[in-house]
C-alpha cells in the first residue's frame, strides 16, 4: 500500500502507523457523560466500504493524517492532515510520480 | 448416512468409490424454524450441532452466504491451545480442548486433532517470568503446562537457533503438551455432516440481506433465498459481524474487522513436530501433515474486509521465521492469504444473548477463533437454548467493555490491532 | 573543549573495501558536525522561522515541502510541516537560533548529540540507499538540497541530498553503530571506502 | 530409445562443457542448459516421484509450471528443496538430489501406495484413523500414532537445519512503468514506453529474455524472432532510463501498485561475488504496470497421462529450440487444438519420427493438416489416447475412437517413446487476480481471461488471450503507448511478423472418461489428484470450487495448479452438468511462484533487529557486564566476571549502593522535549497530576493513564524553563508514549502550541545513588553547589563535570539519596568516567538492572511488571497521584465499576518465610498443600534477595491487596517446583518514610 502524505508525498505503508477509526469524536476533556466516553473508547462503526481513519506518518514527518480508505479494496480516496478543522480530504494521487507537485507550503495545513 | 470407518473405505474402494453419498445434504430453506444461525462457518455449524445434540433442538437452519466454511475456519493456521493467562480464558479454552479431544469420535469425522503441543519460546528473563506466570495460571486453572530449558528445547525442536549470540537468545519455553493442530476444513465439514445427520438444514449460497422485526424483536431474516422466520436468530459471522449487525440496526460494536495473513511453505519432510511461537516478535509456526510449514504473525493492523494483506507484514513474518530457524532461508513460501478477523476491544470474545430481543451474538474472536470452535458452539447453543449463558461463557458479555470488566489477555486496552 | 565521542566505536574502520571486480562504488563517512538543531514553527509562523534560519545560517530555504539548501559547512532542510533540521560543522547553532526564534514563533531543540551524521558519496550511493529506504532517489524527484524524513524498520532517518551523488543521513545516535555496520555490509557488493 | 541432444540449434554453447552431479552421479551439460535439459540430453526420463502414490514421473513442462521434476539443490550441508529442474541453470559444481523416494529414485518403496490406490481416494483420511472410543488408544492417541507414519510418507524435499550461509537483500525501486514478462508483448511495450521517455523496469523470470520468441520459430521484422528479441533487449539495455531484470519473477501485486519481485542473483553461479546476495527482494512502486506474463499450456486428462515420456507439446518445442534436446525419437501428439501441430512439425524437422497425431476433434483445419503433412504424420481425428504403457518410460499408447466424449471401439496400440499433449492454453493471470476481482471465462479459448483492472495495469499478449506473435506485438505496442500517455501508436511502428496462421481455440474437452479400469488419469500431477477424485468429490457434495480444491488438494501443490486448474474445473463442470464459469475459479494468491523465505527476510536475515546502544555501552562490556536485551537496547544486567553468580553480583552491587554509592546507566529512559507556551497545560491534561504548578528547575513524578482509565506509564518530568519540559518515560514505553502525545496534539487539541521532540538519544544519563552520592558530585561538579539547599529533593541544577556541561536532578528510584546526571550523549562516556574517578575514594560500584530492580523492589516502586496494562492507579496504590481538581486523560474511565471491584488484584509486598527465592510469575494461594494446584489469589511480579532486609522478598499483585497485610499465604510455583510460606506485607519494605532519599 502506498499512502500519499500531504507533506512527504507517496510513501510505503511500512512508514505509517495506524491510529484507528476517525468517526468517534473524543468528548471534551471536561465532559462528564460516561456514555459518551464509553462510546469513544469502545464503540466502532467498522464499515465495509469507505472508512475515515487516522494514520500517523511515524516513519516520516510524524504528522497524523485523516484518510478515507475503502475497507473492501484498500483503495485510498483521500488524505489530509488530521485535526485541521473543516478540512476537506484531498484526493489521493494515483501515480508515485506526482511527488514534485506534492504538498502545500511547508507547515501550512490545507 | 453411513458411518465412516476403515471398513467403509475398504468397501467403497472395492466398488471404485462410486457409492459415496454427499457429506451433508443441500437443504432448501423452509419458511420457519425454531432457530436460525446466520453464518455457516465453524462456530455456526458447531452451534447447530450442539443445539441438536445437547438440547434436542433440530428445527434449525444454518444460513451461509457462500460455500460452507468459507470464512476463517478455512483460513487459519490450525492451532488448538488453551495457554491463556486469565481465569475466564483458561476455563473457556480448556473446556474447548476437552471437546477437541473427543471430537473425531463425537462427529465420526477425523478432524485430525493432533496433540503435538505448543511451545512459547521466551527470550529474556522478564519474558520468562511473564510466561511462567501464565503457565502457573494454567496449572492453577486445571490446565497443563511445562517449563522447558534451552537444552530440552534443542531436543524437541531441532533447527531452532539456540545460540547465545542470537539477537534474542532463547532462555526457556512454556510448553502446553495437550495443545496441537487440527485439519481446519475437516472441522467445518465434520460439524456440517454431524448437524445434518441430526436434522439441521444447512443452506449454502443464502446471504442474509436484512432482519425481520416485530417492534424491537427480531423474528426472522430476509435472504437471497427468501424470508425465513424463526423464534431465535443467532449470529456467528466473525469478520462480517459489523456488516450483518448493521442490517439489524446496530451501528456500533466493540469490534473492528482486521486482516490477518497466513502463510505456507512448500511441502517438506518432517521438520518440526510441535507448534512453536517466537517471543522475540510475533510468529507462530507448525508443520501440516502434508508437510507444509504453516505460519503467521501479526495483523496487518488496519480495518479491512478484503481478505488480502500487504508486504510489510509478509516481510516481518519471514524475518522472524528465519531468525528462529536459519536453515529455512532456502525454503520457499508457497502461498499467502488473508482472513478477516473480528477484533474485539479487549481481545476476548463475546457470546451472549441480545443485543436485540430474539437475537444472540457470537463474535469478537480476534485471531483465536479456530481453537474455540467446539466450546464456542457448545456454550452458544446453551445460551440460545436456555436464554442465559452457561457459567463458562458468562464473563464474555457485550456490556463488559463499558463496565470495565475487561478480559484483556495482552493488557493493550481498547486497541484492536494490538490484541 | 571536550571532543564528543563517536557512537560508531570499533565499527569505524577507515580503509578501502573493493568488491570482487576491484571497484569502490562509494565513500562512507561520519561528518561529525558540531551542531544539529531542530527548529519548529507554530502554524502560520513558518515564514518567520525560515527568515530566522536565514539570518543565522545564511541558508535561504524555498517555500516547499522538503526544500533545503547546503552551503559548505552549513545545511538546512524541512522534513515535516513547519519543522526544519539545521546543521553546522561548528558548535553553538542551537544557542544562535534560540536567540532569534522566540516562543511565539516556535521552538528550537538541540540534537547535536542525539543524531549522528553519516555521508554516502559516489556513483553507487543511491543504489546502496535504496537497499534501506523506500524513497525515490532519482535527481528529478529528490533534488539537490532537498530533505526527506523516512525510516528503515526501527531506524528513523533524515536524509538530505548534498551533492549530485552525495547524501547526508541523520540517524538516532543509539542506532548509529548498527546502521553503520549495515551500511558497510550493504556496500560490499559495490565496494566502498571508509574515510 | 531416449531423448538426445540435437547436433545444432538452441542457445546452448556446445563448445563448452559443465560438469554437475545428480543423485551422486556425474553428468555434463553446456552453458545455457537447465538441469532438466541437461539431464534429458543425457537420456534421462525419470525425474521424480509423485506425492501420494510415488509414481515415477518425467518432465511435463519446460518452465515454472513444471509439477513433477522437483529436486533438492545441495550446497554443502545447506539444502534447497523442491526446485523445478526446469528452473535450475547448471553451473560447474552444481549438486542436486532427487526427493520423496526411498531408497532411490529408480527403486522407491513408497510406490507400494499405488496398490492401495482405491483406499487412498479423495478425503480418505477424514473417514478413518479415528481409533477406538475406549481403551488406551482413545481420544487422539490412535490418530497420532497413525499420523506419525503419514507425516513421514508425506512431504517432498527435506529442509536443512544448518544456517544458510548466503545473504539476501531488498531493493526499493520506483518507476513509471513496470513491464512483467519480456516476451514479444512485453518487449514491445517496454520499447514504446522507454522511447517515450518513461522510466521503465522490465522483469523476466528467465535468464534470457524473449519469452516465446525464443522458440516460436516465427520471423519478426525479417529476423528470426529470437534474434529480434535479442536486438530489442540490447537497445533497451542501452537506455539509462531502463532497468532490465532477468531471472526476476514478479510474484506479488499489492495495494497502491506496489509489486514484489524476486531476483535470483547468484543461483546460476558456482559462488557469489563479494557482497552479492543470493536473492534480491525487489519492492517496485510502479506508476503503471504492463502485465505480459504469457500463458501456460494445459495437459489432457487420460489414463496413464503421467507416464515419463508424456509431456506438454510446447515443452518439447522449447527443449528443442532453446536447448537442442529432442524429447523422443518416435513421437505421438495428442491435442484438442491446431496450435499444437507446430510441435509435431518442429520435432520432425529435428529428426524425430512422428508416429501419429491424435486429435479429439472430428474435423481438422487445412493449416493443421499441412503441418501434419510436413511432419509426415497421419492424423487420427476424432480419436483419443485412452491408455499408455511402459514402466518408468513410455513404450506404447492406446488410441481409441472418441464419440461425444465417450471412448469406443478397439484400441489401436502404437509404439512411441514420447507423447506430446496439448489441451490449449491458460493465460497466466495470477498477478491480475491478486490485484483485483474474479477473472472471466472465454468460451472460445476455453480459458479464464484477466479481470477488469482495479489497479493501474494493462495487459498484453498471451496474458490477455492474444496468443499469436503478431497479436502480442500489437498489444504490446498499444499498452506501451497507453502507459506512456502519448498519442495512439502508428500502425507502421508495428513489426512485421511471418508466422503460420493457426487457430488456437481448443475443443472444449480436456478429459477422456475411460472405459473400465484403465488406470489413473491425473489432473494435478504433483498431488496425485485424478479425474476420479474430482468425480468422487462431486459425489460427496464437495462441488464448489473451493470445496473441490480443499477436499482433493487439487491445485495446492508447489506448482499451484498452473497446469491443473482448468482441466479440474472442466471435469467438475461436466459432473455437475454446468459450465466451467458456473463452477467458478479460486482467487490466485501471492506468490505467483514460490519465493525463498530468506529473500523476504532480506537484509534482516542474520540481523532481525538493530542493536540499540547507550553512550557507555563499550565501557560496560569492557568492565565485565553481562548485557541484557531490553527491547532493542542492551543494558548491563550485572557486572560479574569475578566468579560470582548473578545473585551474588546483584546483592553485592545493591548492598554497596545502600552502604556507600553506586552508579547506573539510565540513558535508555525515554526522553521527550515538551516545548511551547501551552506545554504546562498539555502536561496537566495527559498526566494524572498537575505540572502547571511545578516551579522552573524542579522535577515531579508523573503518572499517565490510557484512555480506558488503566495505568499506562510513569516517569519524572523536569521543568527547564517556563515553556520547556523534559519528560522521561520508561524505556519500554518511550515510543508508544511519544505517539500518544502526538495523537493528542494533532487530533484532540490541535490548538495547543506544543512541540514534541524525541531527545532520548540526545542525553546520556547516569544515576548515582547512596549515602555518598552527594560527596561524589561535590568532588567533581563545577559551577554549582550540590548541597541540600541548592539541590533539594526533586531539584535541578546545571553545572560542569570535567569540562562538560551537565544537568543534575535529584531523584531517587532506589530510595537512597540519589541524583541523575545528564549530559550530551557524545560526552556520556567522559562524564561517566569522571564520576567513577570521583567516586573512587567512596568505593563507588557500577550496578546493573538486577541491582536496580532489587533497590526498587525494596522501596516498593512499580515498573512494567506491575503496570502491565491490566492494573489501575488504585490497584497500585497510586491514588494520591490522581488529581481530583482537574480532568486528565483516562479520568472519566478509571472509576467504572469493573475497575473498582474489591476482588481486583492489588499491589502488596511478600516475604519468603522459608528463606528461598520468590520468582516472578509464581502464584500465591491461601492453602498449604503443594499437591493442590488451584485457587490462585495473585502472583509475584518481581522478586529478589534483599540485602537490606536479609530476606527473599517480592512485589505481588494479590486479591484484596492491603487488606491482607500481615497475613500468611503460600507461594505456589509448580512450573519451577517451588512451594512455601510467605507473609503478605506492605510493598514499602525499606525506609517507608523516605528519610534516606530526602536527607
Amino acid at each position: 500500500m502506498l499512502i500519499t502524505c500531504p507533506y512527504c508525498g507517496p510513501r510505503d505503508l511500512a512508514e505509517f502507523s495506524y491510529q484507528g477509526d476517525a468517526n468517534r469524536p473524543r468528548p471534551d476533556q471536561h465532559d462528564t457523560d460516561q456514555a459518551r466516553w464509553n462510546a469513544y473508547v469502545y464503540d466502532r462503526s467498522n464499515p465495509a466500504g469507505p472508512h475515515r481513519e487516522y494514520w500517523q506518518h511515524a516513519g516520516g514527518c510524524r504528522k497524523h493524517l485523516l484518510i478515507v480508505r475503502s475497507t473492501l479494496t484498500h483503495a485510498i480516496e483521500s488524505v489530509a492532515f488530521a485535526g485541521a478543522q473543516g478540512a476537506t480530504p484531498r484526493p489521493a494521487r494515483r501515480s508515485p510520480k506526482s511527488r514534485t507537485k506534492t504538498g502545500p507550503a511547508k507547515g501550512k495545513k490545507p | 448416512m453411513a458411518e465412516y470407518s476403515f471398513f467403509s473405505l475398504l468397501k467403497n474402494a472395492w466398488n471404485g468409490n462410486r457409492d459415496w453419498k454427499p457429506a451433508w445434504s443441500k437443504a432448501e430453506p423452509k419458511t420457519d424454524y425454531d432457530v436460525i444461525i446466520v453464518g455457516g462457518g465453524g462456530h455456526g455449524l458447531a452451534t447447530a450441532y450442539y443445539l441438536a445434540k445437547e438440547h434436542g433442538i433440530t428445527n434449525v437452519a444454518v444460513l451461509e452466504k457462500g460455500w460452507l466454511g468459507s470464512g476463517n475456519i478455512g483460513r487459519n493456521t490450525t492451532i488448538v491451545r488453551s495457554n491463556y493467562l486469565l481465569p475466564e480464558s483458561i476455563r473457556f479454552y480448556d473446556f474447548s480442548v476437552k471437546l477437541w479431544e473427543e471430537l473425531a469420535h463425537d462427529l465420526n469425522y477425523n478432524v485430525m486433532f493432533s496433540q503435538r503441543g505448543i511451545l512459547n519460546l521466551a527470550h529474556s528473563p522478564a519474558q520468562a517470568d511473564d510466561y511462567i506466570r501464565r503457565g502457573n495460571a494454567m496449572l492453577h486453572g486445571g490446565g497443563d503446562a511445562e517449563w522447558l530449558t534451552p537444552g530440552e528445547i534443542a531436543k524437541k525442536v531441532p533447527g531452532v537457533d539456540l545460540s547465545k549470540s542470537a539477537r534474542f537468545p532463547v532462555v526457556g519455553g512454556l510448553l502446553q503438551p495437550r495443545a496441537g493442530t487440527a485439519r481446519h476444513d475437516a472441522v467445518a465439514w465434520g460439524y456440517a455432516r454431524g448437524a445434518d445427520r441430526r436434522g439441521v438444514d444447512i443452506v449454502e449460497n443464502c446471504e442474509v440481506t436484512g432482519f425481520l422485526r416485530e417492534g424491537d424483536r427480531v423474528v426472522g431474516v430476509k435472504s437471497t433465498r427468501g424470508e425465513i422466520r424463526a423464534k431465535k436468530i443467532a449470529v456467528a459471522v466473525a469478520g462480517s459481524t459489523g456488516r450483518v449487525m448493521k442490517l439489524a440496526g446496530i451501528d456500533a460494536l466493540p469490534i473492528e474487522s482486521h486482516v490477518l495473513q497466513a502463510f505456507v511453505t512448500e511441502s517438506l519432510k518432517p521438520f518440526v513436530d510441535t507448534v512453536v511461537t517466537f517471543g522475540g516478535g510475533h510468529l507462530y509456526m507448525s508443520q501440516s501433515d502434508k508437510g507444509s510449514l504453516v505460519f503467521g504473525g501479526d495483523l496487518d493492523g488496519y480495518n479491512s474486509y478484503a481478505q488480502r494483506g500487504n508486504l510489510p507484514v509478509v516481510e516481518e513474518v519471514m524475518s522472524e521465521m528465519v531468525a528462529l530457524f536459519p536453515g529455512l532461508a532456502r525454503v520457499r513460501l508457497l502461498r499467502s492469504w488473508g482472513g478477516v478477523m473480528d477484533m474485539s476491544m479487549d481481545g476476548s470474545p463475546i457470546i451472549t444473548t441480545g443485543p436485540l430481543p430474539g437475537m444472540y451474538l457470537n463474535s469478537g474472536w480476534c485471531y483465536g477463533g479456530f481453537k474455540a470452535t467446539p466450546a464456542s458452539g457448545w456454550t452458544f447453543a446453551w445460551t440460545i437454548a436456555k436464554d442465559a449463558p452457561h457459567a463458562i461463557n458468562a464473563p464474555f458479555t457485550l456490556e463488559r467493555f463499558h463496565r470495565g470488566a475487561l478480559i484483556d489477555e495482552k493488557g493493550q486496552g481498547a486497541t484492536p490491532k494490538l490484541h | 573543549m571536550v571532543e564528543p565521542v563517536s557512537p560508531l566505536g570499533a565499527a569505524w574502520k577507515p580503509g578501502a573495501y573493493p568488491n570482487t571486480a576491484g571497484e569502490t562504488g562509494l565513500v562512507l563517512s561520519e561528518t561529525r558536525p558540531g551542531s544539529i538543531v531542530q527548529a519548529a514553527a507554530w502554524p502560520g509562523r513558518e515564514k518567520t522561522l525560515i527568515d530566522a534560519i536565514k539570518s543565522v545560517t545564511g541558508l535561504a530555504l524555498a517555500d516547499g515541502a522538503g526544500a533545503g539548501q547546503v552551503d559548505g559547512a552549513k545545511a538546512a532542510f524541512g522534513f515535516a510541516p513547519g519543522k526544519f533540521l539545521a546543521i553546522d560543522q561548528k558548535e553553538g547553532l542551537a544557542a544562535a537560533l534560540g536567540a532569534v526564534i522566540d516562543v511565539d514563533t516556535g521552538t528550537v531543540t538541540d540534537l547535536s548529540h542525539g543524531r549522528t551524521a553519516l555521508r554516502l558519496a559516489g556513483p553507487k550511493a543511491d543504489w546502496v540507499l535504496a537497499k534501506f529506504f523506500a524513497l525515490d532517489f532519482s535527481q528529478t524527484t529528490f533534488p539537490l538540497g532537498a530533505g526527506r524524513a523516512t525510516s528503515h524498520h526501527d531506524i528513523f532517518a533524515q536524509i538530505q541530498r548534498s551533492g549530485a551523488e552525495q547524501f547526508d543521513l541523520y540517524v538516532f545516535r543509539s542506532f548509529a553503530r548498527a546502521f553503520w555496520t549495515a551500511l558497510c555490509h550493504a556496500s560490499e557488493e559495490t565496494g566502498y571506502t571508509v574515510g | 530409445m531416449s531423448p538426445r541432444r540435437s547436433t545444432e540449434g538452441g542457445r546452448i554453447d556446445r563448445g563448452r562443457t559443465i560438469r554437475f552431479s545428480f543423485d551422486g552421479k556425474s553428468y555434463h551439460g553446456h552453458p545455457g542448459d537447465t538441469l532438466a535439459s541437461a539431464l534429458m540430453a543425457n537420456g534421462m526420463r525419470l525425474f521424480g516421484r509423485s506425492f501420494k502414490y510415488h509414481r515415477p514421473r518425467g518432465l511435463l513442462a519446460a518452465g515454472v509450471d513444471e509439477p513433477n521434476a522437483l529436486v533438492t539443490v545441495l550446497k554443502g550441508t545447506v539444502r534447497e528443496p523442491n526446485i523445478a529442474a526446469t528452473q535450475i541453470e547448471i553451473h560447474e559444481g552444481l549438486t542436486v538430489e532427487s526427493q520423496n523416494r526411498f531408497p532411490s529414485l529408480d527403486v522407491d518403496a513408497g510406490a507400494v501406495n499405488q496398490l492401495a490406490g482405491g483406499l487412498l481416494s479423495a478425503g480418505f483420511y477424514y473417514k478413518t484413523f479415528m481409533g477406538p472410543v475406549v481403551g488406551p488408544l482413545r481420544g487422539t492417541r490412535f490418530w497420532m500414532a497413525c499420523e506419525h507414519f503419514i507425516r513421514r510418507a508425506a512431504g517432498l524435499g527435506r529442509a536443512g537445519r544448518d544456517a544458510d550461509p548466503d545473504r539476501y537483500e531488498r531493493m526499493n525501486a520506483f518507476c513509471d512503468v513496470l513491464v512483467t514478462g519480456a516476451g514479444p508483448a512485453g518487449l514491445m511495450a517496454a520499447k514504446v514506453a522507454a522511447e517515450a521517455g518513461k522510466r521503465v523496469i522490465l522483469a523476466d523470470l528467465e535468464p534470457v529474455p524473449g519469452g516465446s520468441a525464443k522458440w516460436s520459430g516465427d520471423t519478426i521484422d525479417g529476423l528470426p524472432a529470437a534474434a529480434w528479441a535479442q536486438r530489442t533487449i540490447e537497445a533497451l539495455g542501452a537506455m539509462d532510463t531502463v532497468r532490465l531484470l532477468p531471472r526476476t519473477t514478479v510474484w506479488g501485486y499489492y495495494d497502491g501498485n506496489t509489486l514484489a519481485a524476486l531476483e535470483r542473483v547468484t543461483d546460476h553461479k558456482p559462488a557469489p561475488d563479494k557482497g552479492e546476495p543470493r536473492h534480491r527482494h525487489w519492492t517496485i512502486r510502479a506508476g503503471a504496470v504492463v502485465l505480459a506474463t504469457g500463458a501456460f499450456e494445459r495437459p489432457l486428462v487420460f489414463p496413464g497421462n503421467d507416464r515419463p515420456g508424456v509431456m506438454l507439446a510446447d515443452a518439447a518445442v522449447r527443449l528443442l529450440r532453446e536447448y537442442g534436446v529432442v524429447a523422443g525419437s518416435r513421437v505421438a501428439l495428442f491435442a484438442n487444438n491446431d496450435d499444437a501441430y507446430r510441435a509435431a512439425a518442429a520435432l520432425a524437422e529435428a529428426g524425430a519420427t512422428i508416429a501419429t497425431i491424435v486429435d479429439m476433434r472430428d474435423t481438422v483445419s487445412s493449416a493443421a493438416r499441412a503441418l501434419a503433412e510436413r511432419a509426415g504424420a497421419e492424423i487420427l481425428a476424432g480419436h483419443a489416447v485412452s491408455g499408455t504403457k511402459g514402466g518408468k518410460a513410455l513404450r506404447e499408447i492406446a488410441v481409441q475412437r472418441l464419440r461425444e466424449g465417450e471412448i469406443t471401439g478397439q484400441p489401436r496400440r502404437i509404439a512411441v517413446d514420447c507423447l506430446l499433449m496439448s489441451g490449449g492454453w491458460s493465460p497466466a493471470i495470477h498477478l491480475a487476480s491478486q490485484a483485483g476481482t474474479a477473472p472471466r471465462w472465454d468460451e472460445a479459448l476455453q480459458a479464464f481471461l484477466p479481470p477488469a483492472p482495479t489497479q493501474n495495469w494493462i495487459g498484453a499478449g498471451a496474458f490477455a488471450g492474444h496468443f499469436a506473435t503478431a497479436a502480442a506485438l500489437a498489444d504490446g505496442l498499444a499498452a506501451g503507448a497507453k502507459v506512456a500517455g502519448g498519442k495512439p501508436p502508428r500502425k507502421s511502428a508495428l513489426p512485421r511478423v511471418e508466422t503460420l496462421e493457426l487457430d488456437i481455440a481448443p475443443a472444449p474437452v480436456f478429459a477422456i472418461r475411460p472405459s473400465g479400469k484403465a488406470g489413473k488419469a491425473f489432473v494435478d500431477f504433483q498431488h496425485d489428484v485424478t479425474a476420479e477424485d474430482v468425480r468422487q468429490a462431486h459425489r460427496e457434495g464437495f462441488v464448489s470450487v473451493e470445496h473441490l480444491k480443499r477436499y482433493t488438494t487439487l491445485g495446492m501443490a508447489t506448482d499451484q495448479g498452473k497446469t491443473s486448474n482448468v482441466p479440474g474445473l472442466a471435469i467438475m463442470a461436466e459432473a455437475r452438468g454446468i459450465t466451467v464459469p458456473e463452477v467458478g475459479t479460486t482467487r490466485f494468491r501471492p506468490p505467483f511462484t514460490p519465493v525463498s523465505l530468506g529473500a523476504l527476510a532480506a537484509e534482516r536475515y542474520g540481523e532481525l533487529r538493530p542493536d540499540r546502544l547507550t553512550p557507555m555501552h563499550d565501557w560496560h562490556v569492557e568492565s565485565g557486564a553481562t548485557m541484557y536485551a531490553a527491547g532493542l537496547w542492551y543494558r548491563p544486567m550485572v557486572y560479574g566476571g569475578r566468579g560470582e553468580t548473578v545473585e551474588q553480583a546483584y546483592v553485592r552491587e545493591a548492598a554497596a549502593t545502600r552502604a556507600g554509592v553506586g552508579i547506573v546507566d539510565v540513558s535508555t529512559l525515554g526522553k521527550i522535549m515538551v516545548q511551547g507556551p501551552d506545554a504546562a497545560d498539555f502536561l496537566d491534561r495527559v498526566y494524572t497530576n498537575k505540572f502547571s504548578t511545578l516551579p522552573v528547575m524542579k522535577a515531579r513524578y508523573g503518572l499517565m493513564l490510557r484512555e480506558d482509565g488503566l495505568a499506562y506509564d510513569d516517569g519524572t518530568t523536569w521543568r527547564l524553563s517556563q515553556t520547556d519540559f523534559l519528560m522521561t518515560t520508561t524505556t519500554a514505553n518511550a515510543g508508544k508514549v511519544m505517539q500518544q502525545l502526538e495523537y493528542y496534539l494533532d487530533i484532540v487539541w490541535p490548538d495547543l502550541k506544543v512541540a514534541l521532540t524525541s531527545v532520548s538519544d540526545e542525553w546520556a544519563g547516569a544515576a548515582i545513588a547512596g549515602p555518598h552520592s552527594r560527596d561524589v558530585l561535590a568532588a567533581c561538579v563545577a559551577g554549582t553547589a550540590v548541597d541540600n539547599d541548592t539541590l533539594p529533593f526533586m531539584g535541578i541544577v546545571r553545572g560542569e563535570i570535567d569540562g562538560v556541561p551537565v544537568m543534575i536532578c535529584r531523584l531517587s528510584f532506589s530510595g537512597e539519596r540519589a541524583y541523575e546526571v545528564y549530559c550530551g550523549a557524545g560526552h556520556g562516556l567522559h562524564v561517566w568516567e569522571a564520576l567513577m574517578e570521583a567516586g573512587k575514594p567512596f568505593a563507588i560500584v557500577p550496578y546493573g538492572l538486577e541491582a536496580l530492580g532489587t533497590l526498587r523492589i525494596e522501596k516498593g516502586h512499580v515498573t512494567g511488571a506491575e503496570i502491565d496494562g491490566r492494573t489501575t492507579g488504585r490497584d497500585l496504590y497510586l491514588d494520591w497521584m490522581l488529581s481530583k481538581k482537574k480532568p486528565f486523560a483516562g479520568s472519566m474511565m478509571m472509576d467504572r465499576e469493573g475497575l473498582c471491584d474489591d476482588d481486583r488484584i492489588r499491589l502488596v509486598g511478600i516475604v519468603a518465610l522459608d528463606d528461598r527465592p520468590l520468582g516472578g510469575g509464581a502464584h500465591i494461594v491461601e492453602h498449604n498443600d503443594p499437591a493442590e494446584i488451584r485457587d490462585s489469589i495473585g502472583h509475584v511480579t518481581a522478586g529478589c534477595y534483599s540485602p537490606a532486609l536479609g530476606k527473599y522478598i517480592a512485589l505481588a499483585l494479590v486479591k484484596g491487596g492491603k487488606t491482607r497485610h500481615g497475613t500468611r499465604a503460600f507461594v505456589s510455583d509448580p512450573l519451577r517446583k517451588r512451594f512455601g510460606p510467605v507473609e503478605i506485607v506492605s510493598h514499602h519494605f525499606y525506609d517507608p518514610e523516605g528519610s534516606r532519599m530526602h536527607g
